[in-house]
């Protein structure tokens, strides 16, 4: 580089140096718009079919510029987490940052290469746009920025979580999952962006962006208290919720390997991390002062009718909850094994409610012990919420033997502490997450007794497909040994000498019809025979609706052999409410829902 | 008003009379306006008058998400935009106790150093512009919007990059990107005997920038001026060698400096910068290949990002001087507060009143540009 | 512009007038001078298209200093309340027939300052606007394409009544003093006459006067040579 | 100079407490009387010269100010943030603190910065009046319980968009949904999501469970 | 099945007697009526939890009979019927394997699934049998008509056999 020296005087000569720019091409550049470069931030896109409506675009930006429409044409769905809201940006805020297009959680918002849009005066609607496949101007445009690996703001990927080996687990009924720690939880709940499609698509609308928020501040009472306001069942939905919150979450919605947040871990390490005096400080918050002298009698300890009872006790009513069994819980107890849901989590979630003043009464089966009408004649309203507590049978031949066995009363069985018969060999028919209990249960069992696992599950529907149990099962089920085949239908139990030595199923060639609706078919060339020990059925569950007694039966509105309700879960009989898997089908989540919303009626008609 | 109630009143008998320049004024840089007190032409006092730029910068970041700052930060100087997003990006790293990867580094030197390339070349045209001399801006700004290409080619916009972000940068170099920056060097070389001949050696020129605005170092140092500034009245300071940040203490630049410290030593001074500059970039060509790696440091999703309870004052050197933020965190999804230090803040208000004291009435609008003052970081 | 309004002017005879207008809107289309004032930031799109690289001039559209010689207004970009002041200021210097360009988002919704408790946010509620260019900041190129729009709607006048809303600030004067009067104050007044210039113009109409024209007259004071500034 | 040294020279103020960050970065916490002190003391005997800046931040739920000064050391190379924690004071009766004006030039902008952005009227500064600020007329914006978003809200108007395709979705019964100035809440607190939004997505919720279910038509 | 083929032996005769596509559909039309009958006359004496199965069997019965009388006095009979043999629907016997009980006093639904099942799967057969015999043309497409009607009745049975037995499936 050439020195300038500050003592020189220069010369006026030296500007002419410059003539010699007359042979040189000029640097001016043609009329109109150039080519912009490949990662230019220009006009927005937007495609509508990958958009969610989650929102995240607009809480990203930084002016403000982008407003939520709902588009009717689009179809919402809240369980799997769509919404018909698309954005719209207002160019007369937006700064062209970019950072909208790097959260989409979908990738569905990006910028194209245009940029030039002028309007006259009186023309600024312009200025607010909708994107859609084509830009401001509808001219289709190459890309500009659009999201990369390195300029996606989201952490795509969950946190792993710790299970114990098939080895170590197989021959006990310990917790599987080791749960998080405060470390990876507080980095798990930061993945949230906070767009409430989990919110949404819960049945009992828990607030899962707020806890979440909460766990990451590390304020996880806070969390609790938010759980608290919409479930108190909160252990155990933390740990065997069928979570549609993570099937909505708006992360779970994106291209390639995108993992929804874990948030039913979350709310799992967050409720274990708490202390039960605390959290039964929380629960009793916002209970009614003053006694309402009104009293209400619940048939049914399960999730449902605890989280009316719960309800209603804090709105200072007195509420009795009958169970028949020796415990309370219902399916959550009888129903799930405990290296799922271990018992003292769901005793800790009883205790609690109990704690608020819910009086439940053991071993009382209504019906039998006391009628209906007495409880009518005791109580100002009554709940039903008695589940599916009844085990379907497939009625195939030879399904009368008695070691032809229903899952769920097996299943009952086990937690009660009853002696269970196990057998060398079994063999489940099913494939629902009811089937793959009892064939996890009873290979535990036959670890215990034998040393050795010999459960085959057979279903009807196709592994990948059509199957219905979480694949989480599955994939736990096949480490655990159990041998799984699918697509077979049951043909008949075979018995010899009045004693059962297997199943013959066949196989099934599709399952649905062209509409969707079941429509199984089967070939029959393809017979296979399992031997077994003892067959177990899990096909289906029916609710003992017999306890109602004839009268009331009769006098009840029935919709397709269930109690029918109105939206509040109110019956066509003025004092009696019903709720849960009964009238819901099962699911622990959609029970609590359902208490929730019972209660809300049924104070509400108190009060009338 | 009606010029019926127009009334003229006659002044008192003194010779002086208080004129504006600005904010509507060709002599002034950006929106900025300058009181004077004349006596003849000669100036007695002068007051700068700032706040047209006012936008209330510090009170907006405290409303933002930590990361929506990253759009708005380098608005507050438009001439020179990249140092305001690194200076931003660094505090907040060094509240949260991560470092940028290696690679993102390089890169955000390479960015810095880019932008002072550009920041330079429209400071040249501006300060000819001043004198009289109109070609000189011509061939800056033109010069320039090369380097805004390059800018357009690898962060995606043209003057604002909004291409850091604590913890990183944004997006990877394009393909080929080294080779385009190695033959926009190789031009800005070949333009150097253009420039010299046409302003640096200039004797039209160099009489009306020699002794212009002339600070001793004394004199400097107690008005707190920095950057170019500082270096032309020689004292060879620079936040990129004394305080470093980055990768600067891993490259080979001279810290060029004049002994006069008045317009002339100023643009000087600029020019050698601007070569160092390159030298600085071809450096960076050569190693960059060789540093792979991530650009980015993970931070959690950003809209729920708290960053921990802190404080950090992070320096840079911008094109204009000492650039600095100072960041408080309280342990919120926003800043406690921001502070921005401009360098221009230093020298567009307490050295141009100082220098303008005794200047001569045409000489004003050179020596503000002979600072390379920012108004917008003076107002912010 | 909501609704047309009825200027108090007479009927134009001369049937020769409209070939001369149609004339003057040509040369004038061709020959364009735009104040050279950087309100925001997005002035540093100006300096290209002004220079070398994008040349303006191929559009006979030059930088002028002075306020009452130039044709255009460019608004770059957020204009602080300080800056108002002074831009409305220049603006009625500038002769008519005169043109503003609105530039980046700032000028039509508040932009990225919309938070900001320093800058006006709807620049045509200060004075009317005859086009805007998109953009944060918009690049020299969106710039021409704004200002070959403003020479088309000059050019155009006539058909579509674009190129003249200059007019608006004397038809509807009050409105315009309503809104600035509403940032700075009831005693905001102005050197420049702007009813007497509406006579002059013949651009009258009802709503050039209103409550906010009363209180103009009613805050008026004389205002003397060495306070000629603004508070 | 090394650490210890520059320890033994600031230990002098009474009531020092001394962080030492990073090589070029000490924290220093003094009480407001000994500051000026602290700021002569360094810059006669350790040439901390260059007064870089000098921040305010406005601690409104501790009613304190703390003032940070930021002084540079070419020779030392190193950097020294000295806070000090001033009463907030009240409308009536503003935070007043002492100019350093005598000792650092640039002060005086500083100062004014502040003044004019939290109203603490430096003493012995010598321009304590308006400077940027000079067209406003309501309390120092900086302060936190300026709450410049609901000013704005109050003051400005914004454009009333009207666009066909906005016409055509209101027509077929969609539209604006959510707003942008919905999804924001004053604060330090996170952008929750409104209740509005909140109970209108819960609504469709509902209103979906209960096409699902299929009971009552 | 063997049991119910005698049961149905009586019929089979009465059908096979029957010469033209108007008497067969006589006979069809009467049998769907004796179904109808049955199932109405069934409501009252089960429990009113289930009735509605009863109830749609005895509706769909009655559906099946206005068809056949419609089709009976339709002058187009022919092209219907030829229509409708063009896409037989199959058996795809999924409930083949489930066991016959008894209808007791007090049947549950599951049962009286079963046994409506096992009456359109015989009179399934019945038709398609009498078909095979049947020489071809009218009197044949008749019978395997009537076929078809009672397998498509029979799948829409099977397919509500699995909403309601084998709900629950997914449990928690």
């Amino acid at each position: 580089m050439k020195k300038i020296n500050y003592n020189d005087k220069g010369s006026i000569l030296n500007p002419l140096k410059n003539l010699q720019f007359y042979a040189r091409k000029p640097v001016t550049e043609p009329l109109g718009p150039r080519d912009a470069s490949a990662s230019y931030r220009g006009f927005h896109i937007n495609d509508l079919n990958k958009c969610i409506g989650c929102s995240s675009c607009q809480k990203i930006c930084d002016n403000a510029a982008i407003t939520m429409v709902e588009v009717p044409s689009i179809k919402e769905d809240a369980a799997k987490g769509l919404r018909n809201l698309r954005p719209a940006i207002d160019y007369g805020r937006c700064c062209w940052c970019a950072l909208c297009v790097d959260i989409c959680p979908t990738s569905a918002i990006e910028m194209t290469r245009e940029y030039v849009h002028t309007c006259d005066g009186d023309e600024t609607d312009s200025y607010f746009i909708f994107p859609k496949e084509t830009g401001i101007h509808g001219d289709s445009f190459e890309k500009g920025w659009t999201k990369t690996e390195d300029s996606d703001l989201l952490d795509r990927i969950r946190r792993p979580m710790g299970e114990m080996l098939s080895e170590a687990r197989i021959d006990n009924f310990d917790e599987i999952v080791d749960g998080f720690t405060l470390e990876m939880a507080v980095q798990e709940a930061s993945r949230c962006v906070d767009c409430g499609l989990c919110e949404d698509a819960c049945p009992a609308h828990m607030h899962a962006p707020n806890y979440i928020r909460s766990i990451y501040e590390g304020n996880l009472e806070q969390a609790v208290e938010w759980m608290y306001e919409t479930n108190p069942f909160s252990h155990v939905c933390g740990r065997v919720c069928t979570h549609i919150c993570e099937t909505a979450c708006s992360l779970g919605h994106g291209e390639g390997e995108s993992d929804p947040i874990a948030i039913r871990w979350l709310k799992r390490f967050a409720m274990d991390n708490v202390s039960k005096t605390k959290i039964k400080q929380i629960a009793r918050k916002g209970k009614a002062r003053k006694k309402s002298g009104k009293s209400i009698a619940v048939v049914g300890a399960g999730p449902a009718g605890l989280t009316a009872a719960f309800d209603l006790v804090k709105k200072g009513h007195k509420v009795t909850v009958y169970e028949s069994l020796p415990k309370a819980g219902g399916m959550t107890r009888y129903g799930i094994p405990n290296y799922r849901l271990p018992e003292d989590r769901l005793d800790q979630d009883i205790e609690v409610i109990q704690s608020v003043g819910v009086d439940i009464k053991y071993n009382v089966k209504v019906g039998t012990d006391i009628s209906m009408a007495q409880l009518y004649k005791d109580n100002h309203a009554v709940v039903m919420a008695i589940g599916l507590q009844m085990g379907r049978s497939t009625r195939i031949k030879g399904s009368d033997h008695k070691m032809v066995v229903k899952a769920v009363d097996l299943l009952r069985m086990i937690p009660k502490g009853d002696k269970v018969n196990v057998p060398k060999s079994a063999v489940v028919i099913g494939g629902g997450n009811v089937a793959m209990d009892i064939a996890r249960s009873m290979a535990r069992l036959q670890q215990q007794k034998y040393g050795e696992v010999n459960i085959t599950l057979t279903a009807l529907e196709q592994l990948g497909k059509t199957f219905l149990a979480d694949d989480e099962e599955v994939k736990e089920s096949l480490e655990e040994g159990i041998s799984i085949l699918d697509a077979r239908g049951p043909k008949q139990c075979v018995i010899k000498n009045n004693k059962l030595v297997g199943l013959e199923t066949v196989k099934v060639i599709s399952i649905f019809d062209a509409q969707g609706r079941f429509a199984p078919k089967y070939d029959e060339e393809d017979l296979q025979f399992h031997q077994a020990d003892m067959v177990i059925e899990a096909i289906g569950q029916m609710s003992d609706v017999s306890i109602l007694g004839e009268e009331l039966t009769e006098e009840l509105e029935w919709n397709r052999g269930r109690i029918q309700i109105d939206e509040n879960g109110h019956t066509s009989v003025e004092w009696l409410w019903s709720a849960g898997d009964m009238v819901k089908g099962p699911d622990v989540i959609n029970a609590v829902a359902d208490g929730h919303r019972v209660a809300k009626d049924i104070d509400r008609f108190l009060n009338k | 008003m009606r010029p019926e109630n127009y009334q003229a009143v006659k002044l008192g008998d003194s010779n002086e009379y208080e004129i504006f320049i600005g904010p509507n004024h060709p002599g002034i840089e950006g929106n900025y306006a300058f009181r004077l007190m004349l006596d003849g032409d000669i100036v007695v006092s002068g007051k700068a008058d700032a706040g047209y730029l006012h936008r209330g910068f510090e009170k907006l970041m405290e409303g933002r998400l930590w990361i929506q700052n990253l759009a708005i930060v380098p608005r507050i100087c438009v001439p020179d935009p990249a140092p305001m997003e690194v200076a931003y990006s660094m505090a907040v790293e060094e509240i949260m106790g991560i470092e940028a990867p290696i690679r993102a580094q390089w890169i955000r030197t390479m960015q810095l150093e880019l932008s002072r390339v550009a920041a330079h070349l429209f400071t040249f045209g501006g300060h000819a512009a001043t004198t009289g001399m109109y070609t000189p801006m011509f061939w800056g700004v033109a010069d320039r919007d090369l380097v805004l290409d390059l800018f357009e080619d690898f962060t995606g916009g043209r003057v604002y990059s909004i291409y850091n972000i604590p913890g990183g940068v944004r997006r990877e170099l394009p393909p080929e990107f080294l080779q385009k920056l190695s033959n926009l060097l190789d031009y800005l070389e070949s333009r150097q005997n253009d420039y010299d001949n046409l302003l640096f050696t200039n004797q039209v020129f160099v009489e009306r920038a020699k002794g212009c605005g002339a600070l001793t170092q004394s004199q400097a140092l107690e008005l707190s001026v920095t950057g170019p500034n500082l270096r032309a009245c020689g004292l060879a300071y620079d936040v990129r060698r004394d305080d470093p940040y980055l990768v600067y203490d891993e490259l080979e630049f001279d810290i060029p400096r004049q002994k006069h410290g008045d317009a002339y030593s100023r643009i000087l001074v600029r020019r050698d910068e601007l070569f160092q500059s390159i030298r600085i970039l071809r450096q960076i060509i050569e190693r960059l290949p060789s540093i792979k790696g991530k650009i980015r440091t993970p931070i959690p999703n950003p809209l729920s990002w708290n960053v921990r309870k802190g404080e950090a004052y992070a320096r840079v050197e911008s094109s204009k001087g000492e650039l600095a933020y100072y960041v408080v965190s309280d342990g919120g999804d926003k800043p406690y507060r921001v502070h921005v230090r401009g360098p221009s803040s230093m020298h567009a208000v307490q050295t141009l009143e100082f220098l303008a004291k005794g200047a001569r009435l045409e000489d004003v609008a050179q020596i503000m540009f002979s600072l390379d003052a920012c108004p917008p970081e003076v107002d912010r | 512009m909501k609704k047309e309004l009825k200027i108090k002017q007479k009927e134009r005879t001369n049937p020769l007038a409209h070939v001369f207008d149609d004339f003057i809107r040509f040369c004038q289309s061709k020959s364009l001078f735009m104040l050279h004032y950087c309100t925001g930031c997005g002035a540093i799109e100006l300096p290209p298209a002004m220079t070398s690289r994008f040349d303006m001039e191929r559009l006979g559209i030059q930088p002028m200093v002075t306020p009452r010689q130039a044709d255009i207004l460019l608004i770059t970009g957020y204009v602080s309340i300080k800056t108002l002041k002074r831009v409305i200021l220049t603006y009625e210097q500038m002769q008519s027939p005169k043109y503003v360009i609105g530039i980046c988002s700032c000028t039509v919704n508040g932009g990225m300052y919309w938070q900001s408790y320093a800058t006006a946010k709807k620049l045509n509620e200060y004075m009317p606007v005859d086009v805007y260019i998109a953009g944060c900041m918009p690049r020299p190129e969106a710039v021409m394409a704004g200002l070959q729009r403003l020479k088309d709607n000059i050019r155009n006048d006539k058909k579509e009544h674009k190129g003249s809303a200059w007019k608006d600030y004397f038809k509807r004067y009050d409105y315009y003093l309503g809104n600035q009067q509403a940032l700075f104050g009831e005693d905001w007044q102005t050197p420049t006459d702007i009813i007497a210039e509406a006579k002059l113009y013949g651009l009258e109409t009802e709503e050039t006067y209103g409550k906010h024209t009363k209180l103009l007259e009613k805050h008026q004071t004389p205002l003397l040579p060495q306070e000629m500034r603004i508070k | 100079m090394n650490k210890v040294q520059i320890d033994e020279i600031l230990n002098k103020v009474n009531g020092i407490k001394i962080t030492h960050k990073r090589k070029t970065r000490i924290r220093v916490d003094v009480d407001a009387d000994s500051l000026p002190t602290l700021l002569e003391l360094i810059k006669g005997r350790a040439s901390y010269i260059h007064l870089s800046a000098i921040t305010c931040v406005d601690w409104i739920a501790d009613n304190q100010f703390e003032l940070v000064y930021h002084v540079w050391s070419y020779e030392e190379k190193c950097l020294i943030s000295a806070h000090t924690r001033i009463d907030r004071g009240s409308e009536k009766n503003p935070a007043k603190y002492i100019s350093v004006y005598d000792l650092f030039k640039p002060a005086d902008f500083f100062e004014r910065d502040i003044f004019e952005m939290y109203g603490v009227t430096f003493i012995g500064s010598p321009r304590m009046e308006k400077f940027i600020l000079t067209e406003w007329n309501g309390v120092p914006p900086m302060l936190k319980d300026f709450d410049a978003e609901a000013y704005v809200q109050e003051t400005f108007k914004w454009t009333d968009y009207n666009p066909d395709w906005l016409q055509e979705l209101t027509d077929q019964g969609g539209g604006i949904a959510v707003k942008p100035e919905d999804i924001r809440t004053a604060g330090n607190t996170h952008n929750m999501s409104t209740h509005r939004e909140r109970d209108k997505a819960k609504a469709a919720a509902v209103k979906a469970n209960d096409k699902m279910q299929g009971w009552k038509q | 099945m063997s049991k119910h083929k005698e049961g149905h032996s009586k019929s089979y005769e009465k059908l096979k007697s029957k010469t033209t596509l108007k008497e067969i559909l006589d006979v069809a039309v009467s049998f769907e009526k004796t179904a109808r009958d049955f199932y109405t006359a069934m409501i009252p004496k089960v429990s009113k939890n289930i009735r509605y199965i009863v109830e749609e069997l005895a509706e769909e019965e009655q559906q099946h009979y206005d068809l056949f009388l419609s089709l009976k006095n339709d002058p187009y009979v022919q092209t219907q019927l030829d229509e409708r043999i063009k896409t037989p629907t199959e058996n795809h016997k999924f409930s083949d394997y489930v066991q016959l009980l008894d209808l007791g006093d007090n049947p549950d639904d599951q049962t009286i699934l079963q046994y409506a099942l096992a009456r359109e799967d015989a009179a399934m057969k019945q038709y398609q049998d009498l078909a095979d015999n049947a020489p071809e043309g009218e009197l044949q497409d008749t019978f395997r008509f009537l076929a078809i009607e009672e397998a498509e009745h029979k799948l829409e049975l099977e397919k509500k056999y699995y909403e309601i037995i084998h709900s629950g499936g997914p449990g928690n």
